[in-house]
């Protein structure tokens, strides 16, 4: 079977999907072997765009020019470009408060200073690329992961989650942490996949993988609201790792 | 004329950063750092914030680092609201933070420097060429992430390290099988350090700068900083010593100390205050191409006291708790640590309501900011008249030993 | 075989005993105060008082996520060869017994799912007579299925009658008889009664899809499916495949589905025929009673409340049921 | 031998017969049921490893010899990588499963096949077995209509038989698309206005559909104007599917499962289904 050629590239982000790849100790010997890692900066010298690749992993969000070169090129050379995790596909925490004034929040770190060139809010890849499949999480699964790369050695995209955190919740029998501990758990309207991580350990799901498509934010602020929850303090959690909650 | 050039992408580093060589005709006359990251703005995206939400958004700084800064952030916050944690949590966080060092470290050695001295590009390479010692500094690598998973909930962004307190207490069964786990790659740990001492050096034996370390707790804890020199810098007054301002080559902050040359901080900073007597006869010098080696001596020194707090945990009983209710309040707090690379500190002031005003996060990468250029420029110094592939390759190889972490650099 | 009596206090003797043919799994509460059904080892009873699990016993049968099929290039595809471990469920309530006799109408028959038939045949069930909450409905709507046990134990004064009702469950019976007396009790009728009888429950005529109230119903839903995941005779699942790394071996998993969500009823180019939440809602509730294919007619729902204590929108379909249900009585 | 075990099979031919639609024909052991006994409209469940399993519609005729025939459209998971596959490579089938087409019932009828794009897949079949048996039939015609002229099906067959005048075969694209001088007779218009004052006699008719499920609604009333009883009209129905034996649940149609009451159904047995027409 051919060598896929991969290209990994991280941009606006805290290298955890990337970190993700490089946590799969077990199964990194086998990866070496079944695919080409041609261009992956945080692993592997030179970083040299060259030739065309089978896949492109991008992980983080777009707020900088250059970035968005590199994005550009990833996409023309490869056949499929795959969004690694939230930043990539949402924005992520990067993207916290868009919708204000960048230029003050900046203002607030660098003062008047004109350090960090040229940015601009943070954005997920698909605003610029077509977005071939997104493996979601801050940071993505490591199962996912390895499912995604498998699934490419056979042709195949990964299947998207149209069910929320609760559900895999529920298939592990825990406590439920809004009915029963009236705790702000984002669970019932956040993208599913994760196995319910946290609340497993009792800790409410903070929403890292993003909003679920269809999710009934209405209802949901129903009752978080019943619960006590200020609608200003969901929402704000809510935006924590997707800016484009609004309601 | 003199020209830049520019070596596009750093690899083999976390993050987004470049190294500029200045060159006069064929000479290199110059290098230094350059730091391109996109800024987050991390300690704007936190004002506005509940205490609450601090340490979650904080660790998303940087993922290699991210129990790290998960723990500082909380120590920090804790100290602002007035909430003391238990010494089983105390116990826990430091277990985590082993991990984090673990992990942190291997994934340096084994992963990203071990192909400067074995001259390959990567560890694809690696794989091919040394599968075996790979494959050990994996093993390694994935028992300081298990840590981080069991304590912390997962190996990345740790969500069970709560305000107050720990999600759920990990059981004593999954604690046992950290401890065999640990004690399964402790022969590894030694023949990874007979092995990395026998690699030889490639770069110049350059300068020993003035460093600084935590200290006044345990390992990798403490509230004060002591330099090189002796001297003692409470955490209140850190800030204003490692005095940051900006720069126009860096979207990190750069320190400026009151002194002239900078000083660095990491793994050798922290090893030079006390080489362990057995090792003492491998560092021919403790300048920054030692580094290497130093951070495997602490991965040894990661792996036993992660050993110890285990055993302690386990010895104590391990108890259900529930994290301690914390009321917002008014108030400030600082929190220094000891991250993979070196000094780490967070700092937050939340008003009555328990909303962040203000948030200061100093990160070791950035501190090392004036070390590294300081560095580079003794290499160019040293290296005077080789090809400019030579310099351009020592160059990346001098910033590598530093580790950098650009996303908690720039932040 | 006349009624035997367990005084209460032989309960851990009876475990004891029941441990050396199987495992034992009951109903247990945990630290979080969650009843589920899990190991009855040494030492950890099962709690009695508990009207239901948060996942019924079908988590035994099917499980939440599994293995059915994996591939290698050189056998093809085979079948898991885990055998069935014995198995005994104590503690059943009727409605988790009618609830497995659902399943087994689905999953045995002509041509049974493997994995299923070879965990059901290796479990023994043993019942135990509940008195219905507010949230139970067995009581108030008849169900036809039948709440098969091998042996069940009738709350009494001072401990349990206990009778048998099959060859495996008099065996049983016959092996633990030196912790049993026989004694004169007086059985009381217990929610058994509600089921194996003919449904009140009638294939409705059509059901008014105009009807507000499931716009209303479906407008609070939150589509986590929760209703439906622990519901002891929804059955659905979903079948994915994944690739090993190689590219030369495969494993086939199927996994707990659910009629809330919109990939449920979605072929390929997106089209749906279930579009919106308002008509998966109604799906959920025409499966329920009103039964598909083979089983056209015969009600599911065993009333164990469990849709409406999981439900964080707090939704309870029972209201409209019996508004329906009076409507087609007239 | 357990039925939801998939049995190994090797592509043996590949033919592109569209730009996203190729005709496969497998290789299976040759005495299995899956190739040798089905009926038109009955469909198998083919596995491709790693990828996953599909409901598939017979395209041919049963085999003694092992063969099937399936006509695929490249769309999805399972259906994209199939595109990329290779004579020789390994599959799995499991079948017949459903009911199909009630080949008995049309002895002596005049019969009407109207297929929508990939329908014609099931009604190619379906085709071939009445041709078998075609002295026992009346007047057979097939209405055809597709999205462009470039993605009708079979084309060539289909003009033989009717240059041969076993069959009447009336086309239409929606688009004109880039053939349409190369198919002299066929209409631009949807499939349904094919039956447009079409001669028939409705009570010898027996009509056999497979389309998209948004045409169903159209031909239907068409087909009822023209005089046609409901009972005589069968209509192959599309539902998502994962099990194919009647398990998972998702393949509803009404109260019917479309996998083991159908895919064929007569419109008698769907007018009083809620959703079953879209
Ligand atoms: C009885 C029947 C006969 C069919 N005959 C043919 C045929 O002869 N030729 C052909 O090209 N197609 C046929 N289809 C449609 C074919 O099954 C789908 O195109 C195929 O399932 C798409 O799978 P995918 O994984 O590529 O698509 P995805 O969109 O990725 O679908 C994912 C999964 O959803 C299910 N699914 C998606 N679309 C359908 C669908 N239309 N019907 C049932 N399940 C679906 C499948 O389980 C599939 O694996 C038939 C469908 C049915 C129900
Ligand atoms: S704990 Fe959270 S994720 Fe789990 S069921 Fe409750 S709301 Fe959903
Ligand atoms: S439970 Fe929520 S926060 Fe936790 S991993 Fe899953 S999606 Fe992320
Ligand atoms: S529908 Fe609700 S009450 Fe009825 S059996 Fe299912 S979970 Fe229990």
């Amino acid at each position: 079977m051919r060598r896929l050629r991969l290209a990994i590239a991280g941009l606006t982000a805290c290298s955890g999907c990337q970190l993700s790849l490089l946590n799969c100790e077990d199964e990194l010997p086998e990866l070496f072997e079944k695919f080409e890692f041609h261009f992956f900066p945080m692993a592997c010298s030179p970083a040299l765009l060259t030739g065309q690749y089978d896949a492109a992993l991008v992980e983080g969000c777009l707020s900088m020019p250059h970035e968005n070169e590199l994005l550009q090129e990833l996409r023309r050379r490869s056949v499929y470009l795959i969004a690694l995790g939230t930043c990539a596909i949402c924005g992520g925490v990067a993207a916290l408060r868009n919708g204000e004034e960048r230029e003050l929040l900046r203002q607030q770190v660098y003062g008047q200073h004109l350090v960090a060139g040229e940015t601009f809010d943070p954005m997920p890849l698909q605003n610029v690329v077509q977005v071939d499949a997104a493996v979601s999480g801050c940071p993505p699964e490591k199962q996912e992961l390895l499912r995604m790369l498998a699934g490419l050695v056979r042709g195949v995209l990964p299947v998207n989650i149209d069910y929320p955190v609760c559900t895999e919740c529920r298939m592990k029998e825990n406590l439920c942490l809004l009915m029963e501990r009236n705790a702000l758990c984002l669970g019932p309207v956040i993208l599913g996949g994760c196995g319910a991580r946290c609340p497993s350990l009792a800790v409410p799901c903070e929403g890292c993988r993003g909003a679920l498509a269809e999710a009934n934010l209405a209802e949901a602020l129903e009752i978080y609201a019943q619960k006590g929850f200020d609608r200003q303090i969901v929402l704000e959690r809510l935006r924590r790792f997707s800016p484009e909650w609004q309601q | 004329m003199k020209r830049v050039s520019k070596i596009d992408i750093m690899t083999r580093v976390e993050g987004h950063g470049s190294i500029e060589l200045i060159r006069d005709g064929g000479r290199v006359v110059d290098a230094h750092l350059n730091i391109f990251e996109s800024p987050r703005l991390f300690e704007a995206l936190l004002v506005g914030r509940s205490f609450v939400e601090i340490a979650d958004i904080a660790c998303r700084i940087c993922s290699i680092c991210s129990t790290v800064h998960k723990v500082s952030a909380l120590q920090a916050v804790e100290s602002a609201v007035g909430v003391t944690i238990s010494r089983q949590t105390g116990l826990l966080r430091e277990l985590a933070v082993q991990g984090g060092q673990i992990e942190s470290h291997a994934l340096h050695i084994f992963c990203l420097a071990l192909p400067d001295y074995l001259n390959i590009n990567g560890i694809q390479q690696l794989a091919k060429l040394e599968p075996k010692i790979l494959q050990m500094g994996l093993k390694i690598k994935k028992v300081g992430n298990l840590i981080q998973e069991i304590v912390g909930g997962r190996a990345i962004h740790p969500f069970n390290l709560l305000v107050g307190g720990i999600g759920k207490v990990p059981e004593a069964g999954q604690l046992q099988i950290l401890e065999d786990c640990l004690a399964a790659v402790c022969q590894d740990v030694t023949a990874s350090i007979s092995f990395v001492f026998g690699l030889d050096d490639v770069l110049p034996l350059l300068a020993m700068l003035p460093y600084c370390v935590v200290s006044g707790g345990p390992p990798l804890f403490g509230d004060r900083l002591t330099t090189s020199a002796a001297t003692t810098i409470f955490a209140s007054s850190v800030v204003a010593w490692l005095n940051e301002s900006v720069e126009l080559y860096s979207n990190a902050k750069v320190s400026h100390f009151r002194e002239t040359t900078p000083y660095f901080v990491g793994p050798l900073a922290r090893l030079a205050k006390s080489i362990p007597s057995e090792y003492a006869s491998h560092f021919a010098d403790t300048s920054i191409r030692s580094s290497l080696k130093a951070r495997i001596i602490e991965l040894q020194q990661a792996v036993e006291r992660a050993q110890f707090l285990i055993k302690q945990l386990l010895d104590n009983g391990l108890e259900k708790e529930m994290p301690v209710m914390a009321v917002p309040a008014q108030g400030e707090g600082i929190s220094l640590m000891e991250a993979p690379r070196g000094v780490l500190l967070h700092s937050y002031r939340f008003n009555d309501r328990g909303v962040c005003c203000a948030a200061n996060i100093i990160t070791p990468t950035a501190i090392n900011q004036g070390a590294i250029n300081m560095s580079l420029k003794e290499l160019v110094a040293a290296m005077d008249g080789a090809d400019y592939n030579q310099i351009r390759t020592a160059a990346e190889i001098l910033v590598r030993c530093y580790d950098p972490c650009i996303s908690c650099a720039v932040h | 075989m006349a009624p035997q009596f367990m005084v209460s206090h032989n309960l851990e003797a009876l475990l004891e005993r029941l441990r050396q043919y199987a495992e034992v799994h009951g109903p247990v509460r945990g630290d979080d105060g969650v009843v589920r059904f899990s190991a009855l080892t040494p030492g950890i009873l099962p709690d009695l008082s508990a009207i239901r699990t948060l996942l019924p016993p079908k988590k035994y049968l099917l499980h939440p996520q599994e293995i059915i099929l994996s591939y290698t290039e050189k056998d093809g595809y085979q079948a898991p060869s885990e055998g069935a471990r014995p198995l005994i469920l104590f503690g059943l309530h009727s409605c988790d017994l009618a609830g497995i006799n659902y399943l087994d109408q689905i999953f045995l028959g002509d041509d049974p799912d493997p994995l299923y038939a070879a965990r059901r045949s290796a479990q023994t069930l043993i019942g135990v007579s509940c008195i219905p909450d507010e949230f139970c409905s067995c009581h108030l709507a008849r169900s036809p299925l039948k709440p098969l046990s091998d042996l069940f134990f009738h709350h009494v004064e001072g401990g349990f009658a206990v009778t048998s009702s099959s060859p495996r469950g008099e065996e049983l019976l016959e092996d633990v008889k030196d912790i049993l007396e026989e004694r004169e009790v007086n059985i009381p009728e217990d929610a058994r009664r509600f089921f194996g009888q003919v449904a009140s429950m009638r294939v409705r005529p059509e059901l008014d899809a105009a009807l507000p109230e499931w716009q209303e119903l479906a407008d609070c839903c939150l589509g986590c499916g929760a209703c439906s995941l622990c519901c002891p005779t929804c059955y659905c699942f979903d079948v994915l495949e994944f690739s090993g790394l190689d590219g030369r071996s495969a494993e086939r998993v199927r996994r707990w589905d659910n009629c809330l969500f919109k990939s449920h009823a979605q072929v390929a180019g997106g089209m749906s025929f279930r579009k919106d939440r308002a008509e998966r809602f109604r799906y959920r509730y025409c499966h329920k009673y009103r039964g598909f294919g083979p089983l056209q007619g015969i009600p599911s729902c065993v009333g164990c409340g469990r849709c409406r204590v999981v439900c964080p929108a707090g939704l309870d379909l029972r209201p409209l049921a019996e508004r329906l249900e009076a409507a087609c009585r007239e | 031998m357990n039925s939801t075990i998939p049995v190994p099979a090797v592509v043996s031919k590949i033919r592109q017969v569209t730009a996203d639609t190729s005709l496969l024909t497998l290789r299976t052991n040759l005495d299995h049921p899956v190739a040798s006994s089905f009926l038109p409209g009955q469909f198998l469940q083919l596995s491709l490893p790693g990828a996953g399993e599909i409901p598939l519609s017979y395209c041919g005729s049963p085999s003694s010899e092992g063969d099937i025939e399936l006509c695929i459209r490249h769309v999805g998971h399972v259906t994209t990588p199939l595109k990329a596959i290779v004579p020789g490579e390994a599959v799995g089938v499991r079948g017949p499963y459903g009911r199909g087409f009630p080949m008995p019932t049309y002895t002596g009828q005049d019969l009407l096949l109207i297929a929508g794009g990939l329908g014609m897949a099931p009604l190619r079949s379906l085709l071939l077995a009445l041709l078998k048996q075609r002295k026992f039939l009346g007047r057979l015609t097939l209405l055809y209509g597709a999205r462009e002229i470039e993605s009708l099906l079979f084309l060539d067959e289909l003009l033989k038989l009717q240059r041969d005048g076993v069959m009447q075969l009336q086309v239409a694209a929606d688009h004109p698309g880039h053939g349409l001088n190369a198919l002299p007779g066929c209409r631009i218009a949807l499939l349904p206005a094919l039956l447009d004052g079409l001669d028939i006699d409705p009570g010898q008719t027996c009509a056999a559909l497979c389309g998209p499920p948004v045409v169903y609604p159209l031909l239907v009333s068409g087909l009822q104007l023209l005089g046609v009883a409901d009972n005589r009209i069968h209509l192959s129905m599309e539902r998502r599917m994962k099990c194919g034996v009647g398990r998972c649940g998702h393949c509803a149609v009404g109260t019917r499962l479309c996998c083991v009451d159908g895919p064929v159904f007569s419109y008698a047995e769907l007018a009083g289904l809620e959703g079953a027409l879209v």
